[in-house]
């Protein structure tokens, strides 16, 4: 039960009930990048190095890029100065 | 109540994190949020399942200078399966985002109660 | 002797194949080579029912299984001599009165078509050897028979042959459910004389098999106008074209009184629902139809409707002889069988005529139609007089068989409130037909008889009413018919109560 | 090991690869791949079944070099077999029968990635049908998952598709992650995958009474995520929208087939999985049948309603997914067996219902609103057949396929005990009146004389492909009412060797 | 057929819940889903207030849901095996050969990579076509539809992505520093996926993601020259074909207990282990044009001018 696994884990849960309370949808996406880069440093805890370079590449990486792209698409962030839903 | 509550925190945190992600994917009225609150599902059952194949003291299944001793190294299925997993979501998030996007050029807005109202009114082409 | 087992299906096979060439032959769509050929099919059928009839007693076929332990089979057994040769002759009646009635109607092509092949499925009602073949020749006797009720398809019309198909694909289903409990507690689901049921199985089961057997008998009951699923006919009869009326009233109600006797006589037994609640429950409600149908047509002025009510209560008196399960009476409801059949037919083809000739719908209207169609308005008289019971005609004597049985019948109230019943209901019937001859035949003084004009209609009609009036008076000659009666009902009953 | 044990691997394997090659082909080309193919799978799956029933006996097939703990496996007997057969078939069928309407609905680049789709989600259905692992029949479930939402959503411009789409995979997503869930705690108690080493454990497990509550929990979220994903009626919410606003041969194979390969799982995981003693000590088939009750009246109570006729269809593929869980709820061999054969029923008859369905759409304007629909029955007399023999076949009319569902499952729901009987008797009964209360005035509108006066007169001119597909479609389902017997006895065999 | 009367249809509507505002079953966690009581209708004083009492009301039976799924799944796990034990089930005999085995039978020395591609070889061939049919419907949805009059692809609002702030030298800069090491790393991780942690799916990501980055730096139409929608359809093509092809030949002898005469080469080079490197080089391309594609489709609709 040490303490840094533990901190890990409350982070964890933090970030998906704050996700739950917010309304803006920028932060929503940037708490679960923060969820992911998390969740790799678990799979290095856990002793499964494989799961930490798919978690990190695939999960931070293509989906945070994904949600970019369709906030862009949607106009939340940047482009034509999109409307703040 | 079972005894192993307060050893398996690995797993109850995972459990605690199922719980919201599937609210949200569940209840959640804006599609963005669903789409997260589905990778938050996601990756936290494969938190449980990864938590699953840990066995304290070992190392993870590389093998080092060609010990193979089992006891040496931890259990790799649930690694292997996390890994499916991973790419599952990935794709379904994916497709997720694809249907958000078409649904917000055609109803301009994210809110799912609003598109089913709108998607009502609509003549049936 | 392999082969002539398969002629068993020529009856139901010959009028399906004509059935479907006249719908789609190219040949047969001209009207002129269409009539000839409909009757050669009818007439075709009427024979080779009476051969098999004769030839083939007592074989049976079985020709396939649809699921694992339910087969189709058909087999000729007394029932199906009684009823089959009835049927095929009234169809062969109203198809002859057809020809000329069909010019009044449109798209004669589906009409004969279904015509034939709801003959088909009546003959296969009464071949069918067990509880399933029954099931499925019922379900499509009422399909191949909703097209010609709603032959106008009138906004009516179409409404009154949805309610009459609602009406018995509930009834049968309700026969439907029979079949797996004859399944468990019975030996087998053929018709076995004198029932199938089991005794050790049924050891504590009794209530539970008596309600299926309730739910079973009402179920088919739809079909012939019985108490509760009653309410399609008064719809269905009217808009449906005169022969086709006819056929509906006088034989496709029979198939019901099939099944009924099927499901008493040859599934439970007779002894198994003797003396029951289930007994008492169906005799009050037979006398109940018996009075209300009468009551009902009584008030009823539209000429077909009444006809309809008129048909609902005479076929309850059958049921009341069936379901009092003792020879006399089983004789007397054969005898009214036959006495329905015949008279009803000839009615409902007096009422075509009246209104294929003058299209007057309105008993009110019909002052003075005796001038106009003497012959027509005699045979409808004779006609009503048998349905009355009047002695000459052949009423007069199934009624006699019917009140001596439920007199002989030990039940407490029912023995003597029967006769009572089936009393008031002839003056019923005789206060709703007999005022239609009486304005037919004198008009009282202010008739103009300056207007009127022959209106009598060529032999095509006349000859079927002829023949079907001189048959309902079988009472002047009785003997044939008797005995017909008599060795089916031995067959049915024999040594079993008595 | 002769050769014709290997059929069943060649046909998943040949489905992989003409899903791959679908997407680069023109779409003429990837027409005739996928119709060859699936007609090439159902003479394999032909074979492999005479093999089966014949040795009566369900054999493993190894999917890799190591045998049962270790590697993946695929199990085929006759049930399995028979289903193998009867998928690909009605989905050539479908495809036939919807075949305008797709190259009129799916935009004109995208059509050979319709095929491509139709491919995936058959090998997702046979593999379902064939697994012996569960985590393969997770991984399975997915591209089921997505496959059926591709189809959905592939209508030209159609907003209400997206939405249905969108509907659907939410809460598909939901089943599968339920289901997931399962599949984790089984392997944390359990430590196995495959089907047979797990049920020896839980076997152990039950009769040591250890991991009690975990087990029932698991069965619980087995049933509750699968019978979310089969649209048993309080999860269906879905499904009207979906099937409807689909092209017709789509919504043909979703409620046809792609229900149906859920309940099969779910039917597996009861059977081979937990063992029948386990489930029936949780008692979750009572619940089961209660839903499939429910389902079954308001079902119907609702496609009475519906003034629209797919959404009809839909609702009416509701009561009968209701049917078969009534089936599996009743807990005996016997309702098993009558759900198998609710499910081939079912499989032949709707998708001829959607495709004729589809045929006065197109001789009626395009609309599905009934009040258009006057006449369209005459106007297009082949569909107005189809859907009456399909009608009639729904209501149970002897001859026709329906007939034996009911004839099974009164006599299976006769030999359970109390109150399961009665309503499952007096189900039966009050969903055959419904449904004869809202086919019957459909099929008589359809044939009605006065025509919407903007549509009369339009004629149809059906191509062949849809004729032929019709006509097979009404073979079909003579068949499987003559000959249910054959199938009952088939399904019989397979169910014994199943677990 | 007269419609049944008005209240039936919305008591059943409510229980389908079609209303407007749907608050559809939730799918209860344990076997015996109860029924969720019914949002409780305030007298709607004015459309405003009724709006946040049903938003109340909404928000409160969501967290009754939550509570429930997490409070059953916290029992469940209280039952379950201690976390990190020795002795749990799941560590048993299949544990054992898995790593004893893996080197004779795969040759992989990365335990996970020899499991995922050898012994349960049948799920990652799936899994690699949910990814295909992923991409499939991701293209159906969003790749520029032809107009159907005019055959034109309308191609989405596309504003000049190249038209960056002016001061982009700083993110092209880092960019160019950066993409040629990603591609390096990620091949690196591909080939070694069988001597080290990664394999095809996270080499493929890493590629994929250092190419969308250098679409955004250096804008993608040199690249995409090369790249168009044809190339990368063939190319996924190719590889899908490969490793069903390759793995339909170890099923296939592996079934028929034939000999499959894969050399597994000396453990520990990169030539080892049989067939995983070749299906880890196949993977890992598709994964790395997917995610090109998922980018591409996303932004713009398709590849270069979006055909």
């Amino acid at each position: 039960m040490n303490f840094g696994v533990v901190f890990l884990l409350t982070f964890l849960i933090v970030c998906a009930a704050s996700v739950a309370m917010t309304k803006n949808l920028l932060a929503a996406v940037l708490i679960q990048m923060g969820y992911s880069t998390i969740m790799s440093v678990i799979w290095l805890v856990l002793e499964s190095p494989d799961l930490a370079i798919t978690e990190a590449a695939v999960g931070a990486g293509v989906t945070g890029i994904l949600f970019f792209v369709t906030l862009r698409r949607i106009g939340l962030i940047g482009g034509k100065g999109g409307r703040k839903k | 109540m079972g005894s192993n509550l307060f050893f398996n925190y690995f797993e109850a945190t995972a459990v605690i994190v199922f719980g919201i992600g599937f609210t949200i994917l569940f209840l959640d009225r804006n599609l963005i949020k669903k789409v997260i609150g589905f990778n938050f599902m996601d990756s936290a059952i494969f938190l449980f399942l990864a938590s699953n194949g840990y066995i304290s003291g070992r190392v993870s299944p590389i093998f080092e200078d060609g010990v193979t001793a089992a006891e040496h190294y931890i259990n790799p299925v649930p690694a292997g399966l996390v890994l499916t997993g991973i790419v599952v979501s990935v794709s379904v998030t994916a497709f997720l985002l694809a249907l958000v996007v078409r649904l917000y050029l055609r109803y301009h807005t994210l809110e799912m109660d609003e598109i089913v109202a709108l998607s009502r009114k609509e003549a049936d082409e | 002797m392999m082969t002539n087992r398969f002629l068993i299906l020529v009856p139901i096979l010959f009028p399906l194949l004509c059935g479907l060439a006249v719908a789609f032959a190219p040949a047969l769509q001209a009207g002129s080579r269409r009539r000839p050929f409909v009757l050669f099919s009818l007439g075709g059928t009427f024979l080779s029912t009476i051969c098999v009839l004769l030839l083939l007693r007592g074989h049976s076929l079985h020709l396939c299984d649809l699921a694992p332990s339910i087969e189709l089979r058909f087999a000729v057994d007394e029932i199906t001599c009684f009823f089959a040769g009835l049927g095929s002759f009234m169809w062969l009646m109203s198809g002859i009165f057809s020809m000329e009635y069909m010019q009044h109607e449109t798209n004669h092509t589906r009409f004969y078509a279904f015509f034939l092949m709801g003959e088909a499925s009546m003959l296969g009602v009464t071949l069918s050897a067990n509880y399933p073949t029954l099931y499925l020749c019922f379900e499509w006797m009422t399909l191949l028979t909703l097209p010609l009720v709603f032959h106008i398809q009138s906004e009516e019309s179409i409404q009154a042959g949805i309610k009459y198909l609602l009406y018995s694909f509930a009834g049968a289903f309700a026969g439907l459910m029979g079949i797996p409990f004859l399944a468990k507690y019975g030996t087998t689901l053929n018709f076995v004389h004198g029932g199938v049921l089991d005794p050790l199985l049924t050891e504590g089961h009794e209530g539970l098999l008596l309600a299926v057997a309730f739910a079973a008998i009402l179920g088919f009951g739809a079909k012939t106008g019985l108490f509760p699923l009653h309410a399609w006919l008064p719809a269905a009869h009217p808009v449906a074209p005169a022969p086709a009326s006819a056929l509906l009233s006088g034989v496709v109600t029979k198939a019901g009184v099939i099944a009924i006797l099927r499901v008493i006589y040859y599934l439970f037994g007779a002894q198994f629902l003797a003396g029951t609640w289930v007994q008492t429950a169906l005799l009050t409600i037979s006398l109940l139809t018996v009075f209300m149908g009468s009551s009902m047509a009584f008030r009823e002025n539209i000429f077909k409707k009444r006809l309809a009510y008129s048909t609902v209560s005479q076929v309850s008196y059958i049921l009341f002889g069936i379901f009092l399960m003792n020879d006399t009476a089983l004789e007397g409801s054969l005898l009214h069988v036959l006495c329905h059949s015949l008279a009803k037919g000839g009615i409902f083809l007096c009422a075509g005529t009246i209104i294929y000739k003058t299209d007057k719908t309105d008993v009110r209207q019909l002052r003075g139609i005796g001038k106009e169609m003497p012959v027509v308005l005699w045979c409808f008289t004779l006609c009503s007089l048998a349905l009355v019971g009047i002695p000459p005609m052949s009423g007069f004597m199934s009624k006699w068989y019917l009140a001596l049985g439920s007199l002989e019948n030990g039940f407490p109230v029912i023995s003597w409130l029967g006769p009572v019943i089936l009393l008031i209901s002839a003056i019923l019937t005789a206060g709703y037909l007999l005022p239609i001859t009486i304005h037919g035949f004198f008009p009282g003084a202010d008739f103009d008889y300056s207007t009127l004009v022959k209106k009598d209609p060529t032999l095509w009609i006349l000859v079927p009413l002829l023949i079907l009036t001189t048959l309902a008076a079988f009472t002047l000659f009785p003997q044939p018919f008797m005995a017909l009666v008599e060795n089916t009902t031995e067959a049915i009953i024999g040594g079993m109560l008595s | 090991m002769n050769l014709v044990q290997n059929f069943p691997f060649f046909c998943i394997m040949l489905y992989l690869a003409g899903g791959v090659t679908c997407c680069v082909l023109t779409p003429k080309a990837s027409r005739a791949v996928c119709i060859g193919l699936n007609l090439l799978v159902t003479a394999l799956m032909a074979a492999a079944l005479a093999f089966t029933v014949r040795s009566g006996e369900s054999y493993v097939y190894l999917m890799g070099h190591f045998p049962a703990p270790w590697g993946n496996e695929i199990r085929i007997g006759p049930l399995e077999t028979l289903m193998g057969t009867a998928f690909p078939l009605v989905m050539t069928l479908t495809l036939l029968g919807g075949m305008d309407h797709i190259f009129e609905d799916v935009e004109e680049d995208k059509i050979n990635l319709y095929f491509t789709v139709v491919n995936l989600l058959m090998v997702s259905m046979l593999a379902l049908v064939l697994t012996n692992d569960i985590f393969t029949g997770y991984v399975f479930v997915e591209i089921n998952t997505i496959a059926s939402c591709a189809l959905v959503m592939l209508k030209y411009k159609s907003g209400k598709a997206l939405v249905a789409t969108t509907r659907y995979l939410i809460m598909s997503l939901l089943g599968s992650g339920l289901f997931l869930i399962g599949i984790i705690i089984l392997y944390n108690i359990t430590g196995h995958l495959l089907m047979e080493p797990m049920r020896e454990k839980i076997h152990e497990l039950y009769l040591s009474g250890n991991y009690a509550f975990p087990l029932t929990v698991t069965v619980g979220l087995f049933a509750v995520g699968l019978s979310l994903k089969s649209a048993l009626w309080p999860f269906s919410a879905w499904l009207p929208d979906a099937h409807a606003s689909a092209t017709a041969a789509s919504s043909g194979i979703l409620s046809g087939l792609v229900i149906k390969s859920y309940m099969i799982l779910l039917l597996k995981i009861f059977y081979r999985v937990l063992g029948m003693e386990v489930v029936l000590s949780t008692g979750v088939l009572n619940v089961l049948f209660v839903f499939g009750i429910g389902a079954m009246l308001f079902g119907s109570l609702h496609a009475l309603q519906e003034r629209d006729i797919k959404r009809m269809l839909a609702y009416s593929s509701v009561a009968q997914a209701g049917y078969i869980f009534a089936g599996f709820g009743l807990g005996t061999a016997e309702g098993v067996l009558a759900g198998c054969i609710q499910i081939l029923v079912h499989a032949v008859t709707k998708p001829m219902l959607f495709s004729a369905a589809g045929g006065f759409m197109t001789v009626s304007g395009g609309s599905r609103q009934f009040s258009d629909l006057h006449g369209a029955g005459r106007r297009d007399i082949l569909s107005g057949i189809a859907f009456t023999v399909g009608a009639l076949s729904m209501i149970g009319i002897p001859l026709f396929a329906g007939f034996a569902t009911k004839l099974v499952l009164t006599r299976a729901s006769l030999a359970t005990a109390g109150w399961k009987c009665v309503a499952a008797l007096s189900a039966i009964v009050l969903s055959t009146v419904l449904n004869a209360l809202y086919y019957i005035p459909a099929v008589a509108l359809l044939f009605d004389k006065r025509e919407a006066v903007h549509i009369s007169g339009v004629k149809a001119q059906p191509s062949a492909v849809y004729v032929l597909s019709l006509t097979v479609f009404m073979a079909l389902n003579f068949f499987v009412g003559l000959r249910s017997s054959l199938l009952t006895c088939i399904l019989e065999a397979g169910l014994n060797v199943f677990s | 057929m007269k419609q049944p009367s008005r209240n039936v249809a919305r008591f059943v509507n409510w229980v389908e819940g079609e209303e407007v505002f749907p608050v559809p079953e939730e799918a209860e966690r344990n076997q015996k889903p109860r029924k969720k009581k019914a949002p409780v209708k305030a007298k709607p004083a004015s459309p405003e207030k009724e709006k946040r009492i049903f938003a109340l009301v909404y928000d409160g039976i969501s967290v009754v849901v939550c509570l429930t799924v997490i409070l059953t799944l916290l029992v469940t796990v209280s039952w379950l095996p201690r976390f990190g034990g020795q002795d749990n089930p799941a560590e048993n005999e299949v544990y054992i050969r898995y790593l004893e085995g893996e080197l004779e039978e795969a040759g992989a020395i990365n335990a996970v990579a020899g499991m995922i591609l050898d012994y349960r070889a049948f799920d990652t061939l799936g899994e690699s076509n949910v990814l295909f049919i992923a991409v499939c419907s991701v293209i159906i949805l969003l790749r520029a539809d032809r107009n159907r009059k005019t055959g034109a692809l309308n191609i989405p609002e596309l504003e000049n992505r190249r038209a960056l702030q002016p001061d982009d030298s700083i993110f092209r800069g880092s960019a160019a520093l950066l993409v040629p090491i990603g591609i390096l790393f990620g091949i690196y991780v591909i080939l070694n996926g069988h001597l080290s942690a990664g394999g095809g799916f996270s080499g493929g990501a890493i590629i994929g993601a250092s190419l969308i980055l250098y679409a955004n730096a250096c804008g993608p139409e040199k690249f995409e020259r090369a790249f168009t929608f044809r190339t990368y359809q063939w190319i996924s093509f190719f590889a899908l074909m490969t490793y069903t092809l390759l793995k339909t030949y170890s099923f296939y002898t592996g079934a028929n207990h034939l000999e499959s005469h894969i050399p597994l080469g000396t453990p520990g080079a990169i030539l080892s282990s049989g067939l995983i490197l070749p299906l880890n080089i196949c993977v890992g391309l598709v994964v790395a044009c997917t995610m090109y594609a998922f980018y591409s489709l996303f932004s713009k609709g398709g590849f270069g001018n979006g055909q």
